[in-house]
């Protein structure tokens, strides 16, 4: 059952790539081609999924949209993970001062709840593509360093550590060998996690208006463009949640698919 | 004095007392002191429970409010106001002269961060002979100066001693206006009550309840389900969404004229539109007919320069360009603009017809019209960039320092056609509202004269006049008049839509008691 | 303590002034009657004119006395604003936490005790899905379906227009009419999180030695899982649900939005659009404040609750 | 009779398919006697255990055969089990006299106040001191030996006819063991109650049990009276297992006088940690580990070093292989060439390495060639008497006695004068242990290297010995060479710890 989850995930995470990267090629109009004429049209062969108030082809724009979200995603998560592993194997390897330092700014973000700390950010610096990934990546990597301190730290006392150590190995042989392979699983599955969570802060915030700006496409925004005609378009509203809804559950499932495989005890 | 609706033969229903009025809007108010109010949800309240010297009729002509009458003194230096008497504040305290030039002083007060100080900076001093006379000397004669006291006046007995940063008045204003002041629960609603003493005569709706709702979807829910009488619709709404029978039933819809326009602004520093003729050609090029079709669903009208039809400014004889691509390529290759590498973009001295055209963020039918004129151009082959700003950065960065090469825009205007401060030469300075680095002599002169005339004829003769020059000269590409639209509900007697809008007789609205929603 | 307050102060400071505009930008608006001049005199006023390390100092000195300046918008006092709004932000919140509570523990238990029966099946999926579901989707659906196609549930706001003229138990009724739908969007992500949690640490728990002991002495089923099992699952939760907290307050900001509830999250929304900085930062220094009390809150539920740490101390 | 198996079967189910635990057992248990079983890890002794108390999960596993009493069976009144773990085997959020009261509350209807003071009987005849403050304590509040005891009240609450102990001394230092080993004999007797004893140590059966099972791989390879099943077994093995227990007083060769130069001397070691305790993790308190410890060790002799848990026997190994840096005094080793084996061998191997790159590890940081660590790789292994074929596998791959050999092969790759072993062998089965020895006293021959050997367990620190230091908190209480130590104990802690071992 667990297998069979984790392999829908990563079936529907695949689709999603391939709709991403190939949509220029699948979408049959421009997704920011207004045509005022055909404004609203329910789903039918010539568009999959109807057209929006502008009589854009809502197919192309979540095809797309797509793309947003899973760059949003993945860039602003890996930045995360870079910053987080970075100085989360610092603080748990050196210890000591280095280590409260780091571990009490990472306290002192998490005391934050994130949607506040990134609408601050934005009112600041202002929305965009690139704004968002930078400001999730530089507020979502507490998680992650966190996690990966607290490995290295029952790591770095398991008996084969000692060893290499009493071999002679120097600090960088003894983290890239032993620690960070042996370390990276949890951040792994935190990744995994983070994406899918990105990809809802991605959509609130472009839902919000504070997202992802127009005419850019975004499910989010999308979704908030759906709104305004929440009586007469259902499909405007359909697809974006559903695509949201589906990519989210999607690296959800991969992330607990990893999180046991990487974890036995828990079967 | 109000006209009964029906056919002669019926009788006339008599108005009756009672009811609330509940409007809906996404943004809360933020002061409702007058002269610190500038946000449109603090206006509306503000209009209700503060009267100005005079208001505009449903002729946009001027007409008496808190003065009875005015007459202009000294060829137009000095206007002397004739107060009305026996008016009371909503505290009992009688209003007299003294308030106005209490409010006067406020207004030009360096303490106070009024943004109405302008046109009042132009007064050299207030009198008041007796308790309801005022007379105001301008330094040299003024005609926007009469409307300028439309701005509601302030009691001077609550507010004296008060500082305006701190003032409890804020948020707990006492007026003359109609309705008086209940309640304001902060980022939820306001409430008012009918003034029974107002100096017209007591509205027949007893409470009025102004609902935040932050959403503009929301909003419409709440309007489908009646939760609110009133709100302005999107074009969107108005045309697609309120085609129900359900709502048809319940609530009507109206549609009246925006003071106001959207354009698109060339900076006339920059080398390709330094030649009026280019931008005359990109007028040409752009079909605003679809402009408003696209981004309006068809609810608006072209602008054919400052002025809106509405305004008695407004030169009938002055006619939309009509849109000819041909035209504009023609004109523009008179001006050396011609394709000459075959790479589809005209080009002049090597170098390609491009520019970027900024707005700011967070107003979607700017946008869509950049989106619109983008690809119209790009069939003329000018190639345009957009650039969506945050607001703050927008006006700052971009529009204050003229760091941009078309900017897309609009204006809210009031009744008084002058616009001095949008194009005379003398307004290019940072900040100022010239961003354009407009300059004609011509202009300059016609709009000091037009700030100089009392007389209305020849006033609206130097002003058609200056619209005409604009026109023709087309430092911004004038591009539409958006309706104002607004469903209300059904129940309402007597809203009648005018040229100013349909609040304007709002104490004349009214419930048949069967009808009423809110009893208590 | 001290310093991740003193830190906290930092933070939200060194996030707002960071900015290329002026706060007053937007009060002036593109406005043909407001000169430079004015909107220089406002940035006088509200003191935006000195360098930046005299602001912060001012402003962390008026901290102290819980001052957190004026919201630009409004003139009023930020802690005025944040007073008149925190309390609906809690309700709500609270009322989630209670949600979540009575929801998630009872399944995650049932799906534990049957583990791979059709009820722990179906309420595996509903996990994932609940989890998954974005809370403003959900929001607009629940209300187009109750509010607008059914009518029985209010579209927005907390209470309805007359509810001063209602009696006490007309005005519960009135109250959690408004509240259900958005206690349930915001309580959505948590129940599924928590019936998670709550079915691991049930299931980790139930190979636990100590549980095998219940078992031996022969105690009927029930009380090896509600007298040894469920105490000892419940520990974890504890501290995840202290941890939970920035979540929640993070989900009111939409809640509040969709359903036009005038709590803190919609006043920090509607501060960002006008860069109203003093709310904003007013706002993180709270919510950030708030957080540390439900993690203390959380700690000395769990020192309570967990005699080993008792014992320690 | 009291209680008798017949073909008793288990299979657990799992995600590779059944697996057998038990393979049809036929035994009985009767009254008032004490059946012990043996076993090595894994041989099915407690899932047999289980099966009988009716414990094992459904879901999980199936049993067939017959288990028949001649009594109703109500588990925790008249059948009740002890475990080995004391430290989980008990609730940690409720009082340990609530967890007791909970046999009486439900076996007997009795009232709250009836369960406390029998509770407090029970406590007292277990040989609880304090019972009162006992009662009201939680578990982490108390020793391990104090543990056990509570389940052993528990178990006794309500006279059972048969007691299940479940290796129920291994987890204990072994002063406690003996203490707890003639408390159930006494229980046993008092009570008249029959039990049946699951142990790995045959040393144990020698002292208590009655009649003897011997189990092996889910069968029961050997049956019969103790003295007959010891003296004359008749199956290998049985015999095997039997001769694998170390026993004190064993002759063994000694190697004569110290004359080798010294390549390790510890001078005055001391090493003191601070522990951070309590909520706000702001009072921490001192502990000593290891005090003033000074050593000599002669080349190609083995000093053991024997203490209970805790007595900072670990603390002083790592000090000697420099993980750690004393406070005070110092170690002195000419050639600056010790390596250590530790205890567990599934900590001590890199799960995601291959067992060669183990191996190799101290020639891969110091930059060795490929072809001189080939030709180091095909001696040590073979030294280690490791398959060459196999370094391309995982650490799991591999049984619990090739892990600690890989682990001993990774040392002696990079040529060590000294090697510290911390307690080698203590976590392995009697047979494997057995091996594991002897393949160190071969290297120490072969490669003429010099031990200090860390154990709890003095059989065997007699057994690999030259030179022995027992270590009581953390400091030297005599150091003498193993005859002496063994024939006449001087300090009164060696004397109790050689009077604990059976």
């Amino acid at each position: 059952m667990k297998n069979k989850l984790m392999l829908t995930g990563v079936i529907i995470i695949i689709l999603l790539i391939l709709a991403a990267v190939f949509a220029p090629k699948i979408a049959k109009y421009d997704p920011t081609y207004i045509n005022i004429k055909e404004a609203l049209l329910p789903p039918s062969e010539e568009h999959l999924m109807g057209t929006d108030m502008l009589g854009r082809d809502l197919f192309s724009r979540m095809l797309f949209g797509s793309r947003i979200a899973l760059t949003i995603g993945i860039v602003a998560v890996g930045l995360a993970a870079v910053i987080g592993v970075a100085l989360g194997s610092i603080a748990g390897y050196f210890g000591g001062k280095i280590d409260s330092v780091i571990m009490r700014f990472a306290d002192i973000m998490l005391c934050f709840p994130a949607f506040f700390l990134i609408l601050a950010v934005i009112a600041v610096v202002g929305p965009s593509i690139f704004n968002i990934m930078i400001i999730i990546g530089l507020t979502s990597w507490m998680g992650m360093a966190r996690l990966i301190r607290a490995e290295i730290l029952t790591l770095k006392t398991r008996d084969y550590v000692l060893c290499s150590r009493v071999l002679g190995a120097s600090n960088f042989f003894i983290i890239t060998k032993h620690l960070i392979p042996n370390g990276i699983g949890p951040v792994l599955v935190s990744f995994v996690f983070g994406v899918a969570g990105a990809i809802l802060m991605e959509a609130g915030l472009s839902f919000l208006g504070l997202g992802v700006q127009p005419p850019d496409p975004s499910w989010g925004n999308i979704l908030m463009e759906g709104k305004a005609v929440l009586g007469v378009g259902w499909w405007v509203i359909l697809f974006p949640g559903l695509a949201i809804l589906i990519t989210v559950l999607a690296f959800n499932l991969l992330g607990e698919g990893l999180r046991d495989a990487l974890n036995p005890r828990i079967k | 004095m109000e006209t009964c609706p029906r056919s002669n033969n019926e009788t006339c229903p008599r108005p009756t007392r009672g009811d609330a009025f509940v409007v809906g809007n996404i943004g809360d108010a933020r002061t409702l002191i007058p002269i610190l109010a500038s946000d449109s949800p603090s206006s509306y309240i503000v209009a209700l429970v503060f009267s100005g010297l005079v208001k505009y009729d449903t002729n946009v002509e001027l007409t008496g409010d808190l003065a009875e009458s005015w007459d202009i003194e000294d060829e137009g230096l000095a206007i002397v106001f004739h107060l009305r008497k026996n008016v009371r504040w909503h505290d009992g305290h009688p209003f007299t002269a003294e308030d106005v030039k209490f409010t006067y002083e406020k207004l030009i007060d360096p303490a106070v961060p009024t943004p109405y100080g302008g046109d009042f900076k132009m007064i050299d001093r207030l009198e008041i002979p007796d308790a309801f006379t005022v007379k105001v000397i301008y330094k040299e004669p003024f005609s926007p100066g009469l409307t300028s006291w439309h701005m509601p006046i302030m009691p001077k007995h609550l507010l004296e001693n008060e500082s305006f940063v701190t003032t409890k008045f804020a948020r707990a204003p006492v007026g003359t206006g109609p309705y008086k002041f209940k309640r304001w629960k902060s980022g939820e609603r306001i409430d008012l009550v009918a003034n029974e003493d107002y100096f017209e005569h007591a509205p027949y709706i007893d409470r009025y309840i102004y609902r935040v709702i932050p959403d503009q979807a929301t909003l419409f829910l709440e309007l489908e389900t009646e939760g609110i009488d009133l709100m302005s619709l999107e074009p969107i709404q108005f045309k697609k969404l309120t085609d129900t029978r359900f709502f048809k039933k319940r609530f009507k819809k109206f549609k009246y004229p925006f003071f106001g326009y959207t354009y698109m602004a060339y900076n006339l520093k920059d080398e390709k539109f330094k030649d009026k003729r280019v931008r005359q050609a990109l007028n040409y090029a752009v079909n605003k007919q679809e402009l408003i079709e696209g981004v309006l669903f068809g609810l608006g009208r072209i602008s054919a320069g400052q002025f809106v039809p509405e305004s008695w400014a407004y030169n009938e004889d002055v006619k939309p360009y009509p849109f000819d691509p041909e035209k504009a390529k023609t004109v523009l290759a008179e001006c050396g603009w011609q394709d000459t590498d075959g790479d589809d973009w005209i080009d002049k001295d090597g170098k390609n017809f491009e520019f970027t055209i900024l707005t700011n963020q967070g107003n979607d039918m700017r946008l869509k019209t950049a989106e619109i004129i983008q690809r119209r151009l790009k069939d003329i082959g000018i190639k345009v960039d957009i650039r969506v700003l945050e607001w703050a950065v927008f006006i700052n960065e971009f529009v204050d320092k003229k760091r941009f090469e078309a900017i897309m825009m609009g204006w809210g205007l009031g009744r008084e056609p002058d616009c001095f401060d949008i194009f005379h030469s003398s307004k290019t300075g940072p900040g100022e509202f010239n961003f354009v680095s407009y300059s004609n002599p011509e202009l300059d002169a016609l709009l000091v004269a037009g700030r100089r005339t009392f007389d209305k004829e020849k006033r609206k003769q130097i002003y058609h006049k200056v619209q005409k020059i604009l026109y023709d000269d087309q430092p911004y590409m004038f591009l539409y008049v958006p309706d104002s639209l607004v469903a209300v509900h059904s129940r309402f007697e007597n809203v009648k839509p005018s040229a100013i809008g349909i609040g304007y007789n709002f104490i004349d609205w009214w419930v048949p008691k069967a009808k009423q929603r809110y009893r208590y | 303590m001290i310093p991740i307050l003193f830190g906290i102060t930092l933070i939200s400071f060194a996030v707002i002034h960071m900015a290329p505009g002026k706060p007053t930008d937007l009060v002036t608006q593109l406005n043909p009657k407001v000169s430079m001049e004015a909107r220089e005199k406002l940035n006088k006023i509200h003191g935006l004119d000195k360098p930046l390390y005299v602001q912060y100092l001012d402003w962390i000195k008026k901290i102290g006395r819980l001052d957190f300046g004026k919201s630009f918008a409004d003139s009023r006092p930020v802690i005025d604003k944040i007073a008149e709004r925190l309390p609906i932000t809690l309700l709500i919140n609270v009322l989630s936490i209670f949600i979540i509570f009575i929801v998630s523990i009872p399944v995650g238990i049932k799906s534990a005790l049957r583990k791979g029966a059709p009820f722990d099946k179906i309420s595996t999926v509903a996990v994932f899905i609940g989890f998954a579901i974005p809370s403003f989707w959900l929001a607009l659906l629940l209300i187009s379906f109750f509010g607008v196609h059914l009518g029985i549930l209010p579209v927005s706001g907390i209470v309805s227009l007359d509810f001063e003229k209602l009696n006490l138990l007309q005005k519960i009724f009135d109250l959690s009419r408004h509240l259900i739908l958005p206690v349930f969007v915001l309580s959505i992500g948590g129940i599924a999180g928590f019936s998670r949690y709550m079915r691991q640490s049930m299931l980790s728990v139930e190979h636990q030695d100590y549980i095998r002991t219940a078992r031996a002495k022969g105690l009927p089923e029930k009380e090896v899982i509600y007298r040894h099992a469920l105490k000892n699952a419940l520990l974890p939760i504890i501290t995840i649900l202290g941890l939970s907290i920035p979540a929640l307050l993070s989900g009111s900001v939409i809640v509040e939005k969709v359903f036009s509830i005038p709590g803190m999250g919609l006043l920090m929304f509607e501060s960002v659009f006008m860069r109203d900085y003093n709310v904003i930062m007013g706002i993180l220094i709270v919510s950030a404040f708030l957080t540390l009390l439900g993690n203390l809150l959380a700690d000395i539920a769990y020192v309570y609750a967990d005699p080993r740490i008792r014992y320690e101390k | 009779m009291l209680l008798k198996v017949k073909n008793l079967t288990i299979n657990f189910k799992n995600d590779d398919g059944p697996v057998k635990a038990v393979k049809g057992i036929d035994f009985e248990i009767n009254e008032n006697e004490v059946l012990g079983l043996v076993g090595e890890s894994g041989s099915g002794k407690t899932v047999t255990a289980l099966s009988i108390m009716d414990l094992l999960e459904k879901k999980t596993c199936c049993v067939e055969g017959e288990i028949n009493t001649s009594f109703n069976r109500v588990r925790g009144k008249n059948i009740t089990m002890v475990f080995q773990e004391p430290f989980t085997s008990l609730n940690p959020v409720l009082r340990v006299g609530e967890q007791v009261d909970e046999v009486m509350l439900t076996h007997e209807k009795a009232s709250a106040k009836e369960a406390r003071s029998h509770t407090l009987e029970l406590f007292r005849k277990v040989m609880i001191k304090e019972p009162e403050r006992v009662y009201d304590s939680y578990p982490h509040a108390l020793s391990g030996g104090q543990r056990q005891r509570v389940m052993l009240a528990m178990a006794i609450s309500l006279r059972p006819k048969l007691l299940i102990a479940d290796e129920p001394t291994t987890a204990l230092d072994v002063t406690i063991q003996k203490e707890i080993l003639e408390l159930i004999m006494r229980l046993k007797e008092e009570l008249g109650m029959a039990v049946f004893f699951i142990t790995h140590d045959f040393d144990i059966i020698k002292k208590i049990a009655d009649r003897v099972l011997v189990m092996k791989n889910g069968r029961i390879v050997e049956s019969g009276l103790r003295k007959s099943v010891l003296s004359d077994p008749k199956n290998e093995y049985t015999k095997k297992l039997i001769d694998a227990v170390p026993s004190i007083g064993g002759a063994f060769p000694g190697k004569g006088k110290k004359t080798g130069e010294v390549v390790l001397e510890a001078k005055d070691l001391t090493k003191s940690f601070y522990l951070e305790k309590g909520f706000f993790r702001k009072h921490s308190s001192r502990i000593s580990a290891v005090s003033e410890v000074s050593l000599k060790i002669h080349e190609g002799r083995t000093l053991g070093v024997v203490g209970e848990s805790g007595c900072g026997k670990t603390t002083l190994a790592r000090l000697l292989v420099g993980l750690l840096k004393a406070d005070k005094g110092e170690v002195r080793c000419p050639e600056k060439n010790i390596q250590i084996v530790f205890q567990d061998p599934a900590s001590s191997l890199d799960p995601r390495m291959r067992m060669g790159d183990i191996v190799l590890e101290g020639l891969t940081i110091r930059g060795a060639k490929r072809r001189e660590k080939e030709l180091v790789l095909r001696e040590i292994l073979f030294n280690a008497r490791l398959n060459y074929k196999d370094r391309m596998k995982l650490p799991h791959e591999f049984s619990g006695g090739e892990r600690q050999r890989i682990a001993i092969a990774r040392s002696l790759a990079v040529k060590p004068r000294v090697l510290i072993l911390d307690e080698p062998v203590s976590s392995l089965d009697v047979i494997i242990q057995k091996e594991v020895l002897g393949l160190l006293k071969d290297l120490q021959k072969e490669l003429f290297l010099t031990y200090v050997f860390i154990s709890h367990d003095l059989r065997v620190i007699e057994y690999m010995s030259d030179d022995v230091a027992v270590i009581e908190n953390g400091r030297i209480v005599e150091l003498a060479s193993r005859e002496k130590l063994y024939e006449s104990p001087q300090h009164a802690y060696t004397k109790k710890l050689l009077r604990s071992v059976l």
